[in-house]
C-alpha cells in the first residue's frame, strides 16, 4: 500500500518534473537587459537618485509591492496574535532563568547588533541591504534579548505602536506623494539631494527606516508570540 | 309524428319489452327445469313474484339513497329501452334513438350500474359493497371485448347509429354481422356473457356466499323496482345484440323470437359452466374474447 | 473624483492607525473606512454609467508604467469595485460583534482584505497582482480562524498550504514572464506585441492556472471546500462573493496574455466544475459545505460563459453579470444567513421558521441562485442557452442545464427542509440586529438588480413584472386577514379577466383555457374564505400561480411563454409545499417540473437554431424538427404527469391543502395541456415527419390513461385517488390531441373542460370533507352522506361526469372520442382508452362509497357539512357541468367552427343541426338526452315515492348479518383494499415500475455523488495532489 | 557547457528544489516537515527568480564606483527580479510562520502532527 | 335482587355494546351508546291489510310465491334441501329459497331451537318483511322433543315467535314439508296467516318470554 501510494506521488511528481524540464529547455541565458531594466539602469538615477537600483525600484517604482509587502508581515503578526490569542499568559511553570553567559554575551552584542541593523536600513538606498534585511536584524536583537531575560514579560505596546505609527507614516508619505508629487509613493516630494549621500534620494531613506522599524517590530512581535506560548507544552 | 303519440308508443313499447321480459324469464326458467328433470315454476311465476314484491306492506329505509338506487336503476332499464330502436323499418318503435348512437347506450348501461352501487351503498352492507366492487371489476374486463367489437362493427358499417347498422344487415342471414364478422360477433357475445350475469359470470350475486350481493337490503317495493327493470333490461340488452349482430328485427315477433334465443345462450351456457371467481374470469376475458375483439379489428383494417 | 488610491491608503492607513487604539471605537472607526471606498467607487462607477467612457489610469511612483505600478480604473473595475466594497461594508457589520469579541486584530485583518480585493481589480501589474493575491490569501487564512475551533485550524492549514504550492506556480510563471517579455505590465505586454515563444505560453499557462485554482475548480478544490466548511459563515461569504469576484475579474484580466485560445479551456474547466461540483451537492448533508459546492458551481457557470464569450458576442455583458450578480449576492447572503441560524445540517435549517423574514430572505436568495424569474440570472441563462443554440452548441447547453438541474436538486430540497422539516431546536432563535440588516440590503439589491436585468434583456418587458409587482404588494400586504386578501385577489383577478378579454376573444382556444383558469381561480380562492387568521404566504403565490397561467395565454414571444411557466411552476410549488406532509412531495413535484422546463427551455433553444426571431411562430419553422418537438413535448407531458414522469403528482396533489389541491389538480395541469396544444399548433398537422412523435404521444396517452385510472383503484387515500384519476385524465387529453383531427382537438378540449370542472368539483367536495374528518384514508371515513349531504351531491355529479355516465357532460367527451378513434383509426389505442374509461367507475364508485355510504363512523358523529365557501363555488361548477351538459354546443360550436379554419383542421368537423351533434358517424344530443333522461328519472322517482312511502327509517346495524349482528362500524365498512380481487387479476400493470425506475436514478445520483466526493479524503496532502495532477492534465491537453 | 554556468546551475538547483520540495509536501506525513518541504519550495523559486534576472558577467545593480554611470544598463544585472524576490521572501516568511502557527495549534488541540489524523473535514 | 339483575346484565353485555367515547376529529369526546345509536329503536307498527278482493288477489300472490329463508337451525335443516331436488321440487309450488331475511316470506325452523340460536331466529324474524310467515319443523319446536329437558334448547316455539304451520315428526320427511308449505298457503290465502301482525299486536309477551330465556340479549327490542 505504502509502495502503491509512494509510487503514484512519484509519478505525479515526475510529470511535475517533466513539465518544469519543458520549461526549463525554454531558458536561454540572457545577454542584455531588457528594456524596463534598461529604463531603470539609466533612468534611475535621475529619477529616484537612489545608487541601489534595487532599492529605488523595491521603494519608490514598486512601491506598492512594498506597501503590500509590509502588509502581509503585518498581516502574518497580526494572525498569530489572533491565533494564540487564547493561549497567551497562561504560563504555569516558572522558566528558568537565563544563564549568565548568555545574560553578558546579550548586555555586549545587542547595542552592536541594533546599531548593524540600524545601518542597514537607512543605507539601503546607497549599499546592499534596506529596510527588511536591516529589521530583520532588529528583530534578532530582540531574539537575543528575549532569550537572556526569558523570565521577564514583555508587553507588546511599544512594538504594536511601532507598528502602526511606521505603517501610518509610510502611507502618509505615499499619500503625501500624490499631494506634493507625480503620484502616490513618489519619493521627489522633496528635492532628491546629493547623489550617494545619506541624505538622498527623497523619501527613500525615511520610507526604508520606517519599513525597517515596521519589519523589525513585526517580525519581533511573531517571536514575541510564539515565545510568550512557549513553556505550555507541558499540559 | 307527433311527441305525443311517439310517447304513447313508447309506453306501448315499454309496457310489450316488460312482459316479454318477464314471459321470457319464466319460460327460461321453466326449460332450465325440464332439462334437470323437474316440473319448475310456473312460466307466470315471474308475475307472481313481482306483485307479492309490490304487495309487501313494510318498508324499510337507509336513507336517500338507498331510496334513489332502485329509482336509478330502473331509469337505467328504462332509458336503455328509450334509446333503442326496437323494430327496423317501423316509425312507431324506434323510440326516442334519434338523441343518441350506439355509444349513449353502451354507456347508458352504466347509469343504472352505477344507481344500484350506490343505493346498495347506502344500505351499509358490506355484501352489497362487496358485490359491487366484483361486479365493477368484472364489467371493467367484460367492456374490452365489447369495445372492440363495437369499434370493429363502427368500422364494418362506418356508422355508430344503430339503426344504420341494423339497415345494413337487412337482405338475408348473409348481411348479418354474425356471417360478416363472425369475431366481432364472438367477442361481443362472449362479453354478453358477462353483461347478463350468469354463471359463470354471476360471482356477483353468489347467493353461497355473498348473500345475494348489492340487493342484500332491498325488499318489497324495491325490490319489485329491481325485479322490473331486470326483466326490461334483459329484453333490451338482447335487443341491443340482436340489433348489433343478428340482423335487428322488423316486427314484435321476430324480436321476440330472436331476443329469446340470444337470452337463452347465456342460460344456456350457465347451465354448463360453473362459476368463475373475479380475478379468474377478468384473465378470462383478457385471454379468449379479446383475441377475438383484436382479430376483428384486424382482420377489417386488413 | 477621487483618487482610487486611497481606497488603499484609507484601508491600509486605518488598518495600521488601529493598532494605537484599544478596543475603544475601532468598530466605528473601521466602519467608517469601510463607507469610504465604497462612495468611492460607487462614485466612479455612475461617473462611468453617465457616459464616461474613458479608462482612467492611475500611476505610482511618479513614474509611468511599465516601470511602475498603475491602477486602471474603467467601468468594469469601478463595477468590480464596487460590488466589493459594499460586500466589504456590509460584511463589517455583519461581523461587528465577532469583531469586537475577537479584538482589533481580525478587524485589521478585513479592512487589509478589502483592500487586497480593491488593488487586485485594479492593478495592472502582474507582480503586484501576486502579491496582492498573497495579502487577500493570508488575510482570509486569518480571518477563517474568527471562528475558532479544531476543524477551523486545520482547515486554515490545509488552505495556507495549497495556497502556499499554487502561488510557487504563479511566481515560477512571473518569473518566466518576466524573462520572455521583459515586462510585467499587462498593458505593456499587450501592445509590444512579442513573438509567442513555447516559454512564454508555459509562463502565461502558469500563471493562468494558479488564477484558475485559486478559483477553486472542482476536483481540486478541496482544501477551499474545507475552509467554506469551518470557517465563520461571515467570512465565507466574503471568501465566495468577495474573493471569487476579484479572481474571476483576475482571470478576466489576465487571459489576454496567453497566445493560446484558453477560452474552450476555461469553458471545459467551468463545466466540469459546474457539473460536479453541483453533482457533489446533491449528497452533500452540511449546510456550509453545501454552499462552498454551490459556489465553486457557480464559478463554474460563470467560467462557461467567460469560455463562451466569442459566441455570446454582444449579449455577454448581460450573461455573465446577472449571472455573476446572482452569485454574488445570493452566496453572500445565503451564507449570512447561515451565520444567523448556526446549524450545520440542512435539516436542521427549519429552525428558519422562527423568524419569517429569515426564512423568506432564504427562499429569495435560493430561488436568485436557481434562476427563476424574474431574478436576474433568468435573463443571463435565457440568453445564454439562446446564444448559444444559436452557434450550435449544443452539448454546451446540456451541460448546462445538467448543472443547473443538479444545483436545483440540492437547493430545493434543502428549501423544503427549511419550510417543512420538523423543528427540534427548542431555544429561541437569537438574532442580532445588525446581522439582519446586511441580507436584507441584498435582498433588495436583487430586486434591482432584477428589475435592471429585465430593462436590460432584448426580451425583458415591464409588463412581466407587473404581476411579480403584485406579489410584492401582497408580501407586503400580508399582515392583513386572509379574507380582504382574498376579496383583493379575486377583485384583481376579475378585473383582470375583465380587461383581458377584448385581447384574446377572437382567439376561442386562448379563451377556453384563460376561462378555465380565471374562472377555476375565482371559484377556488372562494374556497379560501373558510380560512381564519392571517394564512401568511398564501395569497401571494397564488397570484404568481394565476400570473403564470395567464401568462402562457398571453405569450407572444418564446421568452414571454417560458417566463409565464417558471413563474406559475414558482407559485405553484410553494402553494403545493404549505400541505402537512408535503415535503418530499413538492420536492419531487419541483424537480420534475425543473426538469420539463429545462427540456423545454432546450425545445426553444433548439428552434431558435437558426433563426432570428423568438416568436412562438419559430417552433413550426425549426431546422431539427425531431429534437426540438420530442423535447417540447416530453416537457409538457412532465407537466401533464404523463405515465412515467406522473410520480410526482399523486403525493403533491393529494398532500397540498384542501383548495390547493383543486388548484393544482383541477386548473393547474391544464398548463400542460395547453402547453402540448400550442406545440401540437404549430407543429402543424401536415407535416408527415412527426406522425411518428404523434403516434408514440397517442400510446402514451392511452396507457397514461390505464395506468392512472388503474392506479387510482388501488389507492386508500381520498386525494391521492383523485390525483391518480387526474392522471388518467390527462392521458386522454394527451391521446385526443395526437389525433391532430378537427374532432380529435374537440375532444381534448371537451375533455379538458370536463376535467376542469368535475375535477375542481371532486378535489374541493372531497378537500371539504378531508377538512372536517381530517384524514385522507377513505376507509376511516363512511356514511357522512347524512352529514355532508351537499358535499355527497357534489361528488355525485362530479363521479357521473368523471364516469361519462349520459346524460351529463363526460358522456359527450366519450361520444367524441369514439368518432375521433373511428375517424384516425387508432381503433387499440382507443380500446385501452375505453378500457380505462370502465375502470374510472372502479374508483368512482370506491370514492363516493368509501366516503359518504356504508357504515358512519362514530367519531365523525359530529362533523359538519363542509364550509359554505367551499360548496359555493361547488354549485357553481355542478351548475356550470348542467349547462355544458344539455347544451354542448354553446362551447363546442365555437370552438369546432375555430378549428374548422383553415389554419387548424378544415377537415371532417362536428357539423351541429340545432342541438344535435352528428359526425359521419353517428349523433348525439345531449340537450334532448338530458330532457328524455329527466323526465323519466322524475316520473319514476315520483312512482316508487308512492309506492314506498310509509318507509321506516332505520339505522347504521339494522342490516342482515345472516342472523349475527355487526360489530363494529369500522369491521362493518367494507372499505379497505376494496379491489382486491382486481389487484389479484390485473394489479400486476399496477406495479410501480415508475417509482421504481426514479427511485433507481436518483439512488444513482447520489450514489455518483457520494462516491465521487470520496476524493476530498480529508487529508491535505491529497488536496495539493490533487491540484498537481489538475495541473498537469490540463497542461497534457494544451501543450 | 552551458550547463555549468553559473544562471543554469541554479536554474536546474531552483527545479530540483522545486521537486523536492513539492514530493515533500505531498509526502511527508508529519506536519513539521510539510512546513520545511514549503519552505524549500519557497527558496527555490527564489533561486529561480534570481536566475532569471542572472546576465552573466555583469555586477550588482548598484551605481557605485565599479560601474560607469553612463553605461550602466551593459554593466549591471537585472534589478527587477531582485526588487521581486526580495518581496517574495518577505512573503514566503509570512506563510512559513503561519503555517508554523498553524501547526503549533493543530498540535496543541491534538496532541499529533500526522496530516491524515486531520480528516474531519471531508466530503 | 335488582343488584344482581344489573350485574348480570352488565356481564352479558358484550364489551361493543356497552358505552363509551371516542375522541372527533377536532379532538372533541363523543359518547357512543351502541344499542340506541347503532340500532333503530322503533317498534313495529301493525299493518293492516286490505280489505276484500284485493287482499284475496294479494294473499294468492303471497301464497303462490313462498320465499323461504334459507335458515337452518337443527337437525331438520337437512330435510329442506332435497325439497328443491327433482324428486320434490318445491318451486312447482312457486317455493324459493332466499338468501336474505329482507326479501324471504316464510321463516323454516328446522328442529330443535337452542337458546343461543333462538337469538338468531328471533332477529332473522325480525328482519323479515311483513307479511311473514313462520313453519316449526319437528316436535322438538312443539315440546322440546327428545330435548324437552335441556337447558339451552326452547321447549315451545311459539312461545316466542307466531308460528303458522307445525310440522310434525322427528324429523318430517321432504314430503310432510311440502305438505306443510300446502297447509300454509292455505291459511294465507283464507288470510288467516297474520302471524306478523299478531308478533307485533303481542309484542310484550313475546319479548318477555324471549327475554325470560335468552340471558345475553345484547340486541334492541326489536331487530329491524
Amino acid at each position: 500500500m505504502k509502495i502503491l501510494r509512494s509510487s503514484a506521488l512519484l509519478i505525479v511528481v515526475g510529470f511535475m518534473a517533466w513539465m518544469m524540464f519543458n520549461l526549463y529547455v525554454t531558458y536561454d541565458s540572457r545577454t542584455e537587459l531588457n528594456d524596463v531594466a534598461a529604463y531603470y539602469a539609466e533612468e534611475g538615477l535621475s529619477e529616484v537618485g537612489a545608487a541601489n537600483l534595487v532599492t529605488s525600484i523595491v521603494v519608490t517604482y514598486r512601491g506598492l509591492d512594498t506597501l503590500g509587502e509590509v502588509t502581509i508581515l503585518f498581516l502574518t503578526a497580526a494572525i498569530i496574535g489572533l491565533l494564540l490569542k487564547t493561549e497567551k499568559g497562561t504560563r504555569t511553570t516558572p522558566v528558568r532563568e537565563s544563564s549568565e553567559f548568555l545574560m553578558t554575551g546579550a548586555r555586549i552584542l545587542i547595542p552592536v547588533i541594533t546599531m548593524i541593523g540600524v545601518y542597514i536600513f537607512i543605507n539601503g538606498h546607497l549599499s546592499p541591504g534596506g529596510g527588511f534585511q536591516g529589521g530583520a536584524i532588529l528583530a534578532s536583537t530582540f531574539i537575543l534579548l528575549l532569550m537572556s531575560i526569558s523570565n521577564k514579560k514583555i508587553g507588546h505596546r511599544l512594538l504594536d505602536y511601532t507598528e502602526a505609527i511606521s505603517g501610518l507614516s509610510f502611507i502618509l508619505i505615499g499619500v503625501l506623494g500624490i499631494i506634493l508629487a507625480a503620484g502616490f509613493l513618489d519619493n521627489k516630494i522633496f528635492s532628491l539631494g546629493t547623489f550617494g549621500t545619506l541624505l538622498s534620494a527623497g523619501t527613500i531613506p525615511i520610507i526604508y527606516s520606517l519599513v525597517g522599524l515596521k519589519v523589525g517590530a513585526e517580525l519581533s512581535n511573531i517571536i514575541l508570540e510564539f515565545n510568550q506560548i512557549q513553556g505550555d507544552e507541558d499540559h | 309524428m307527433s311527441l305525443f303519440t311517439r310517447i304513447l308508443f313508447v309506453l306501448l313499447g315499454l309496457f310489450i319489452t316488460l312482459n316479454w321480459g318477464l314471459i321470457m324469464s319464466g319460460i327460461i326458467r321453466k326449460i332450465i327445469a325440464r332439462l334437470s328433470m323437474r316440473r319448475g315454476i310456473k312460466v307466470v311465476q315471474p308475475y307472481i313474484n313481482l306483485i307479492k314484491n309490490f304487495s309487501i306492506r313494510s318498508q324499510l329505509t337507509h336513507g336517500v339513497m338507498f331510496y334513489l338506487g332502485p329509482v336509478f336503476r330502473l331509469s337505467g332499464g328504462v332509458g336503455v329501452f328509450l334509446f333503442m330502436p326496437m323494430i327496423y323499418g317501423s316509425i312507431y318503435w324506434t323510440n326516442f334513438s334519434f338523441t343518441g348512437d350506439l355509444i349513449l347506450i353502451s354507456y347508458f348501461l352504466f347509469f343504472g350500474m352505477l344507481g344500484m352501487a350506490l343505493g346498495a351503498g347506502e344500505g351499509g352492507h358490506p355484501y352489497s359493497a362487496i358485490g359491487i366492487g366484483r361486479g365493477l371489476a368484472q364489467f371493467t374486463a367484460i367492456e374490452v371485448p365489447m369495445t372492440l367489437a363495437i369499434i370493429s362493427i363502427a368500422i364494418q358499417y362506418n356508422s355508430l347509429s344503430i339503426t344504420e347498422i341494423v339497415a345494413a344487415q337487412q337482405g338475408g342471414i348473409m348481411n348479418w354481422t354474425m356471417v360478416t364478422n363472425p369475431f366481432a360477433t364472438i367477442a361481443a357475445m362472449l362479453a354478453f356473457l358477462g353483461m347478463m350475469g350468469h354463471s359463470p359470470f354471476n360471482v356477483v350475486m353468489a347467493p353461497q356466499e355473498n348473500p345475494i350481493g348489492p340487493p342484500t337490503e332491498y325488499h318489497g317495493t324495491f325490490l319489485g323496482v329491481l325485479q322490473t327493470n331486470r326483466a326490461i333490461l334483459h329484453v333490451v340488452e338482447a335487443v341491443l345484440f340482436m340489433n348489433l349482430f343478428f340482423g335487428g328485427a322488423t316486427n314484435w315477433g321476430i324480436l321476440i323470437l330472436k331476443t329469446f334465443l340470444i337470452y337463452f345462450y347465456t342460460v344456456f351456457v350457465g347451465m354448463v359452466f360453473p362459476r368463475f371467481r373475479v380475478d379468474q374470469s377478468i384473465p378470462w376475458f383478457f385471454k379468449i374474447p379479446l383475441v377475438f375483439g383484436i382479430l376483428a379489428i384486424v382482420l377489417l383494417i386488413i | 473624483m477621487v483618487n482610487p488610491i486611497y481606497i488603499v491608503a484609507v484601508l491600509l492607513g486605518t488598518a495600521f492607525l488601529l493598532g494605537l487604539f484599544r478596543k475603544k471605537g475601532t468598530g466605528i472607526i473601521a466602519l467608517v473606512a469601510l463607507a469610504f471606498p465604497v462612495f468611492v467607487s460607487a462614485s466612479w462607477f455612475f461617473h462611468f454609467l453617465s457616459g464616461n467612457t474613458e479608462v482612467l489610469n492611475f500611476f505610482t511612483a511618479g513614474a509611468k508604467p511599465p516601470f511602475s505600478i498603475n491602477l486602471q480604473l474603467g467601468i468594469e473595475e469601478a463595477l468590480f469595485t464596487m460590488v466589493i466594497n459594499v460586500l466589504g461594508f456590509l460584511g463589517y457589520t455583519y461581523l461587528y460583534r465577532d469583531f469586537k469579541e475577537q479584538g482589533i486584530k481580525s478587524t485589521v485583518l478585513f479592512l487589509i482584505l478589502i483592500m487586497g480585493l480593491n488593488v487586485l481589480i485594479m492593478s495592472r501589474d502582474i507582480f503586484n497582482l501576486f502579491v496582492f493575491l498573497e495579502i487577500v490569501s493570508i488575510a482570509i487564512a486569518g480571518l477563517i480562524y474568527l471562528k475558532r475551533g479544531a476543524d477551523t485550524a486545520i482547515a486554515g492549514f490545509k488552505y495556507l498550504i495549497a495556497l502556499g504550492v499554487i502561488s510557487t506556480f504563479l511566481l515560477i510563471g512571473i518569473a518566466f514572464f518576466y524573462l520572455f517579455s521583459g515586462t510585467l505590465n499587462i498593458d505593456d505586454f499587450l501592445n509590444s506585441n512579442l513573438p509567442a515563444v513555447k516559454g512564454m505560453s508555459m509562463a502565461v499557462f502558469l500563471i493562468l492556472m494558479a488564477i484558475l485554482l485559486e478559483l477553486k475548480p472542482f476536483p481540486a478544490n478541496g482544501w477551499a471546500l474545507d475552509v467554506y466548511q469551518a470557517a465563520h459563515p461571515g467570512i465565507s461569504a466574503m471568501i465566495s462573493s468577495g474573493t471569487a469576484t476579484a479572481s474571476i475579474f483576475l482571470l478576466y484580466k489576465l487571459l489576454p496574455l496567453s497566445s493560446i485560445d484558453w477560452l474552450p479551456y476555461i469553458s471545459i474547466i467551468g463545466a466540469i466544475t459546474f457539473i460536479g461540483s453541483n453533482l457533489l451537492g446533491i449528497a452533500q448533508k452540511d449546510s456550509n459545505r453545501l454552499l462552498g459546492y454551490s459556489s465553486v458551481g457557480q464559478i463554474g457557470l460563470m467560467l462557461i460563459i467567460i469560455g463562451m464569450a466569442p459566441q455570446l458576442g454582444e449579449h455577454f455583458n448581460l450573461i455573465f453579470l446577472t449571472v455573476f450578480i446572482s452569485h454574488f449576492l445570493a452566496k453572500a447572503g445565503l451564507f449570512w444567513i447561515s451565520g444567523i441560524i448556526k446549524k450545520d445540517n440542512i435539516r436542521q435549517w427549519s429552525v428558519l421558521r422562527k423568524n419569517k423574514l429569515l426564512l423568506f430572505m432564504f427562499g429569495f436568495f435560493l430561488l436568485t441562485l436557481l434562476g427563476f424569474p424574474p431574478f436576474p440570472s433568468f435573463y443571463g441563462k435565457w440568453q445564454l442557452i439562446m446564444e448559444l443554440a444559436h452557434g450550435s452548441q449544443f452539448i454546451w447547453l446540456a451541460l448546462i442545464l445538467a448543472g443547473s438541474f443538479f444545483e436545483g436538486m440540492y437547493l430545493i430540497r434543502w428549501f423544503g427542509f427549511a419550510m417543512k422539516e420538523k423543528d427540534e431546536s427548542e431555544e429561541k432563535l437569537t438574532i442580532h440586529w445588525e446581522k439582519m440588516i446586511p441580507p436584507v440590503i441584498f435582498t433588495v439589491f436583487v430586486m434591482g438588480a432584477s428589475y435592471f436585468a429585465n430593462n436590460s434583456s432584448d426580451y425583458g418587458h415591464t409588463l412581466n413584472l407587473i404581476p411579480i409587482y403584485f406579489v410584492i404588494a401582497l408580501f407586503l400586504l400580508d399582515f392583513l386577514p386572509a379574507f380582504v386578501k382574498n376579496s383583493l385577489v379575486i377583485a384583481s383577478m376579475i378585473i383582470y379577466s375583465i380587461l383581458l378579454y377584448p385581447d384574446i376573444s377572437d382567439d376561442t382556444l386562448r379563451l377556453v383555457f384563460a376561462g378555465i383558469f380565471m374562472i377555476g381561480g375565482v371559484l377556488t380562492l372562494f374556497a379560501g374564505y373558510s380560512v381564519k387568521g392571517k394564512r401568511e404566504g398564501f395569497f401571494p403565490f397564488v397570484v404568481m400561480m394565476y400570473a403564470g397561467l395567464i401568462g402562457l395565454i398571453e405569450a407572444e414571444n418564446l421568452f414571454q411563454f417560458f417566463f409565464a411557466w417558471e413563474i406559475m411552476t414558482l407559485g405553484s410549488y410553494f402553494l403545493i409545499l404549505r400541505g402537512k406532509k408535503s415535503i418530499k412531495h413538492a420536492f419531487n413535484y419541483m424537480l420534475f417540473s425543473l426538469g420539463g422546463a429545462y427540456l423545454i427551455f432546450i425545445g426553444f433553444a433548439l428552434s431558435y437554431f437558426g433563426q432570428d426571431s423568438l416568436d412562438l411562430s419559430i417552433i413550426s419553422a425549426t431546422t431539427l424538427p425531431g429534437w426540438t418537438y420530442t423535447l417540447l413535448a416530453i416537457g409538457f407531458l412532465t407537466k401533464t404527469a404523463a405515465i412515467g414522469l406522473h410520480i410526482w403528482l399523486p403525493g403533491a396533489h393529494a398532500e397540498a391543502e384542501s383548495d390547493v389541491s383543486p388548484m393544482v389538480s383541477g386548473i393547474l395541469l391544464k398548463a400542460g395541456a395547453f402547453g402540448l396544444i400550442l406545440l401540437f399548433l404549430l407543429m402543424g398537422a401536415e407535416q408527415s415527419e412527426q406522425h411518428s412523435l404523434l403516434y408514440i404521444l397517442g400510446w402514451l396517452g392511452a396507457i397514461t390513461a390505464v395506468g392512472g385510472n388503474l392506479l387510482a383503484v388501488f389507492q386508500e387515500d381520498a386525494k391521492r385517488l383523485l390525483a391518480y384519476s387526474s392522471v388518467g385524465n390527462l392521458g386522454y387529453i394527451l391521446f385526443a390531441l395526437a389525433f391532430m383531427t378537427n374532432v380529435g382537438w374537440l375532444t381534448a378540449i371537451t375533455y379538458s373542460i370536463n376535467h376542469f370542472l368535475f375535477k375542481t368539483l371532486l378535489f374541493l367536495a372531497i378537500g371539504g370533507v378531508v377538512m372536517r374528518v381530517k384524514t385522507h384514508n377513505m376507509y376511516e371515513m363512511g356514511g357522512l352522506i347524512k352529514k355532508m349531504p351537499w358535499s355527497f351531491i357534489a361528488v355525485l355529479i362530479g363521479i357521473i361526469t368523471l364516469a361519462g355516465i349520459p346524460p351529463l357532460a363526460g358522456y359527450g367527451g366519450k361520444w367524441l372520442f369514439y368518432n375521433a378513434v373511428l375517424t384516425k383509426g387508432w381503433y387499440f389505442q382507443g380500446a385501452l382508452i375505453f378500457f380505462s374509461g370502465t375502470i374510472a367507475f372502479l374508483y368512482a364508485f370506491k370514492l363516493i362509497y368509501s366516503v359518504f355510504l356504508g357504515q358512519p363512523k362514530d367519531k365523525f358523529r359530529n362533523v359538519k357539512e363542509a364550509p359554505i365557501w367551499y360548496l359555493i363555488p361547488q354549485f357553481i361548477l355542478m351548475i356550470g357541468i348542467m349547462v355544458f351538459s344539455a347544451r354542448p354546443d354553446l362551447i363546442l360550436k365555437p370552438i369546432g367552427t375555430m378549428l374548422s379554419q383553415s389554419n387548424y383542421f378544415p377537415t371532417d368537423p362536428l357539423n351541429w343541426e340545432d342541438v344535435t351533434a352528428t359526425t359521419n358517424l353517428g349523433y348525439w344530443s345531449g340537450y334532448k338526452i338530458m330532457i328524455v333522461i329527466g323526465v323519466m328519472f322524475v316520473v319514476l322517482l315520483g312512482w316508487l315515492m308512492i309506492m314506498s312511502r310509509k318507509a321506516q327509517k332505520i339505522k347504521q346495524f339494522n342490516i342482515v348479518y345472516a342472523g349475527e349482528r355487526p360489530f363494529t362500524p369500522g369491521t362493518t365498512h367494507f372499505s379497505h383494499n376494496m379491489f382486491s380481487n382486481y389487484y389479484k387479476a390485473i394489479g400486476f400493470l399496477s406495479w410501480p415500475v415508475a417509482t421504481g425506475f426514479w427511485n433507481g436514478v436518483n439512488l444513482f445520483t447520489h450514489n455518483v455523488a457520494d462516491n465521487i466526493r470520496r476524493i476530498y479524503s480529508g487529508n491535505g496532502q491529497t488536496y495539493i495532489v490533487h491540484i498537481m495532477i489538475y495541473t498537469i492534465v490540463i497542461y497534457l491537453l494544451m501543450f | 557547457m552551458k550547463l555549468f554556468e553559473i544562471e543554469y546551475i541554479s536554474l536546474i538547483a531552483g527545479f530540483i528544489l522545486l521537486i523536492v520540495g513539492l514530493w515533500g509536501i505531498i509526502s511527508q506525513r508529519n506536519i513539521i516537515k510539510m512546513i520545511i518541504s514549503f519552505s524549500i519550495l519557497d527558496t527555490s523559486v527564489h533561486l529561480l527568480l534570481v536566475a532569471v534576472g542572472y546576465i552573466r558577467n555583469r555586477t550588482a545593480p548598484i551605481i557605485d564606483s565599479s560601474v560607469n554611470k553612463l553605461n550602466a544598463a551593459n554593466e549591471i544585472t537585472d534589478p527587477l527580479p531582485q526588487a521581486l524576490v526580495l518581496t517574495a521572501i518577505v512573503i514566503g516568511v509570512g506563510i512559513t510562520a503561519l503555517l508554523l502557527t498553524y501547526a503549533l495549534k493543530l498540535f496543541r488541540q491534538n496532541s499529533s502532527l500526522e496530516i491524515n489524523q486531520y480528516k474531519s473535514l471531508k466530503w | 335482587m335488582s343488584d344482581k339483575k344489573d350485574i348480570h346484565e352488565d356481564k352479558f353485555l358484550a364489551p361493543e355494546n356497552r358505552k363509551h367515547v371516542v375522541i372527533g376529529p377536532d379532538g372533541e369526546e363523543i359518547h357512543v351508546d351502541p344499542l340506541n345509536d347503532y340500532f333503530c329503536t322503533d317498534m313495529p307498527k301493525v299493518e293492516k291489510p286490505y280489505k276484500g278482493v284485493m287482499e284475496k288477489f294479494l294473499n294468492w300472490a303471497r301464497a303462490e310465491s313462498l320465499w323461504v329463508l334459507a335458515f337452518g337451525t337443527g337437525c331438520g335443516s337437512i330435510e329442506l334441501p332435497p325439497l328443491f331436488s327433482p324428486r320434490f321440487d318445491a318451486y312447482r309450488f312457486g317455493v324459493a329459497m332466499r338468501p336474505t331475511p329482507r326479501q324471504s316470506g316464510v321463516l323454516i325452523i328446522s328442529g330443535y331451537l337452542a337458546v343461543k340460536t333462538l337469538k338468531r331466529a328471533i332477529r332473522s324474524y325480525e328482519q323479515m318483511q311483513n307479511p311473514k310467515y313462520v313453519i316449526a319443523l319437528g316436535s322438538c319446536t312443539i315440546n322440546g322433543g327428545m330435548y324437552w329437558d335441556s337447558y339451552n334448547t326452547i321447549n315451545r316455539l311459539d312461545h316466542y315467535l307466531p308460528v303458522d304451520v307445525y310440522i310434525a315428526g322427528c324429523m318430517p320427511r321432504p314430503e310432510a314439508v311440502l305438505a306443510g308449505f300446502m297447509k300454509l298457503k292455505e291459511r294465507i290465502k283464507k288470510g288467516d296467516a297474520e302471524g306478523a301482525n299478531e308478533y307485533v299486536e303481542k309484542l310484550d309477551w313475546y319479548k318477555a318470554n324471549q327475554k325470560k330465556i335468552i340471558k345475553d340479549w345484547n340486541m334492541p327490542d326489536y331487530n329491524w
